[in-house]
């Protein structure tokens, strides 16, 4: 079973030299530690940053300067910044080779659930609803189960949607799947779960075809 | 051109019960604090603020909740406000979230002349509902509407007396935009320059899209989420 | 009867403190030499000029700064350059006060052609129908009739149309006239021109309400 | 990122005969003069162009219409050049004249993901005749479709090795628009710089934009029409 920092540094696997990336709050933030050596990425930030860096040393953070989860970061060199309809003309556009992001519920189709729970979270879809209608490439970084245990890999999201159809690939902490034809294919396995444990926790329909290797990690 | 007033209260002369403002900012980056302080202070009511985020409790956008001059608020992400979601889940604040790329293109559409315009964003969820769908290179398309502002309130860096305007880092965000789309636009810099100081190729919002310019004081520039590494 | 610079001083006297202005190639742009003292307006140039200055000093002039008639131009102390989408984002946006411009023809409800004669002259209409699409306050300068004597100023126009039912007013080398309620409406003559030969050289409805005022000019 | 190459003969590998390219610049301000140059050189043939103006006789766009390799021309002025006018008249030439505001809002909307808008240019003319029309506050507006295109030829003044870009004066117009709009972005500049030699809060084409750059060389920077005034 993976860790939040094991999920981040499988999904930095994905990552193809020169692509500009765009990663949601909480795991997907943490791939940007994960980069391959010999790749170069540069990171987006949907209020208006190209080339994003790591965080700052402490003393030396910019009110001025912060990324769209409103944490001070830095700027790398080449980077860039823009405005807010700029940075989306990137993203709709489909400049931004991947999205990565959490989410609530998957489904098999590629639907996406992420930011609402009726009359209990309001807070609101940021960017997500923009990235998600307009990347070719999206991975979702999420937990294969929610607290009470309930599987978020469903039939058919019961949140209200943040996307239809758009989700490309998942990695959880139990698996990697890929998303085609209405149903989850599944690519990997975590370190030391089994086939079984996988559909255990897998609502929707799991493809299994073959032998399922191992994620393996550098 | 000189647009310059002397302070936070001249600049908001004119604002009245009920309009619609808009205001710069990222969370509490680059948002028009000494405006916001103004109109606590002008006790203006039952307005809509049109802002990608609504501050939080004690600060920014938040000011105005505690005060319930806020009608409606037209965000996309409101996440760090504990009294703006209880006032909305109580009904007490009518809200209206938009995808924050088809929030800052609407305003961008707002002060560009362009009514309307088709986005995928959105498209198959609530946001879309009751909105025009059409499909372009074979993928579904919602219309969306320009908006507009009786009074926008940018923060900018510096700015001269005509108008111009330059934004540090991030602090840029939404207020360029904004600034286009106000019928009245108000900015205020921390640095306010002579004509001729700042470089005319490297103007982020030319002065034709701000009415009033002042120079703010106090700037708190609160930071929401600081985040650093190690030595 | 006014010469051209005569009908661009007139123009002048429309400027109000403040406003932003686009001038048109021809006459309209030497309505810049004739701006009354006192008061302070920008020119807007829509290649992405805001701020537009005199012609440069011989030796002086620069090819990356031209105007939108390609003419070598200089910028004043608080001037901005942008690109032409944000340029065109201004004028649609009514965000520049006055658009003066030249015609072929002048419509007694407003509309005006001035770029094509169907088979001989087709340069593009550039800027123009966006200018007058857009701005609420758009000023015609022109000759009143054309080479061949035939009035400038019809009931329908017979050339291709650049806009519909926009033009406000009308300043040619006879007279001063506003646009409204489907005809034009004499406000001054060109001085030692009459109404009769005003009327005359009009083709479109021409209303004549008392006494006209001949132009004063300081 | 590393996207410099060595030359314009390099950077226009791929180009196709029946291809859509967009060229930069107003009149002969800003234009690619290397990549029109390698554009002749190559002989690539029965191109669309999309470009603001068509360059005079002699220069600018004006050498591919001597060569006959542009099929189409979609610009919004095209007055200054005589060998243009006569290709037009006498239907060699397939010729889309747009107004200049909705060309440009076309490019960015292309490279921005808006398949369409609405804009109140052109309406009542030939330019609307087939395309939609609706009200929106009580005027009507036309729909326009994006533009986009293969490869979108660009100059500036400096770029660096990541594809940020400078323009320097009004050599800018139509540039970043298209840049935006380009499938194969290529930036030709006068000047190639490290990264980090720009100042990121004065980019005005982020490198996202841009696929391929080289520092161009020789370039002529016609002056159209030189107007000066007396000392």
């Amino acid at each position: 079973m993976l860790g939040k920092k094991e999920i981040a540094q499988r999904i930095a696997q994905e990552l193809q030299n020169g692509w500009y990336v765009n990663l949601g709050i909480g795991i997907p933030t943490l791939v940007a530690n994960f980069v391959p050596a010999g790749i170069t990425v540069e990171f987006q930030s949907e209020n208006g940053i190209l080339g994003m860096g790591p965080f700052p040393f402490d003393g030396e953070e910019d009110a001025d300067l912060i990324n769209a989860g409103k944490q001070t970061v830095t700027l790398q060199a080449g980077a860039s910044i823009f405005d807010s309809a700029t940075s989306f003309a990137m993203i709709r556009g489909q400049h931004v080779q991947l999205t990565v992001l959490g989410a609530m519920e998957v489904a098999e189709n590629g639907d996406i659930a992420n930011w609402k729970i009726p009359g209990r979270m309001v807070k609101g879809m940021g960017g997500a609803m923009d990235l998600v209608a307009s990347a070719e490439n999206i991975i979702v970084a999420m937990m294969h189960t929610n607290k009470k245990g309930e599987s978020k890999l469903l039939k058919q999201c019961s949140l209200p949607l943040t996307g239809v159809g758009c989700v490309t690939k998942v990695v959880t902490n139990l698996a990697v799947m890929e998303i085609k034809d209405g149903a989850f294919h599944l690519l990997e396995r975590a370190p030391g779960v089994s086939v079984d444990e996988i559909k255990a926790a897998t609502e929707g329909s799991l493809i299994v075809d073959g032998d399922i290797p191992e994620m393996t990690f550098d | 051109m000189n647009k310059v007033v002397g302070n936070a209260q001249e600049a908001i002369q004119g604002v009245k019960d009920g309009m619609t403002f808009m205001l710069g900012g990222f969370g509490l980056c680059g948002i028009p604090e000494n405006a916001i302080s103004a109109l606590r202070d002008s006790a203006v009511k039952n307005i809509t603020c049109i802002s990608n985020n609504a501050g939080v409790d004690d600060f920014g956008l938040g000011l105005l909740l505690q005060t319930k001059q806020i009608k409606k608020m037209v965000s996309s992400y409101v996440g760090e406000n504990d009294e703006f979601e209880r006032q909305m889940l109580s009904g007490e604040l009518e809200v209206d979230l938009i995808p924050q790329g088809s929030l800052a293109e609407r305003c961008r559409a707002g002060g560009a002349g362009i009514p309307a315009f088709f986005t995928p964003a959105g498209y198959g969820t609530e946001v879309a509902e009751g909105k025009e769908v059409r499909d372009f290179n074979g993928k579904p398309h919602v219309l969306e509407l320009a908006l507009t502002a009786d009074f926008a309130f940018v923060k900018a860096w510096k700015g001269d007396r005509a108008g111009n305007l330059i934004f540090k880092s991030t602090a840029r965000n939404f207020n360029p935009l904004m600034a286009m789309a106000g019928k009245i636009t108000v900015a205020e810099v921390e640095e306010l320059v002579p004509e001729g100081e700042l470089d005319p190729n490297f103007i982020h919002t030319p002065g034709i899209f701000v009415q009033r310019i002042f120079e703010g004081k106090n700037y708190e520039k609160r930071i929401e989420q600081k985040t650093v590494r190690s030595r």
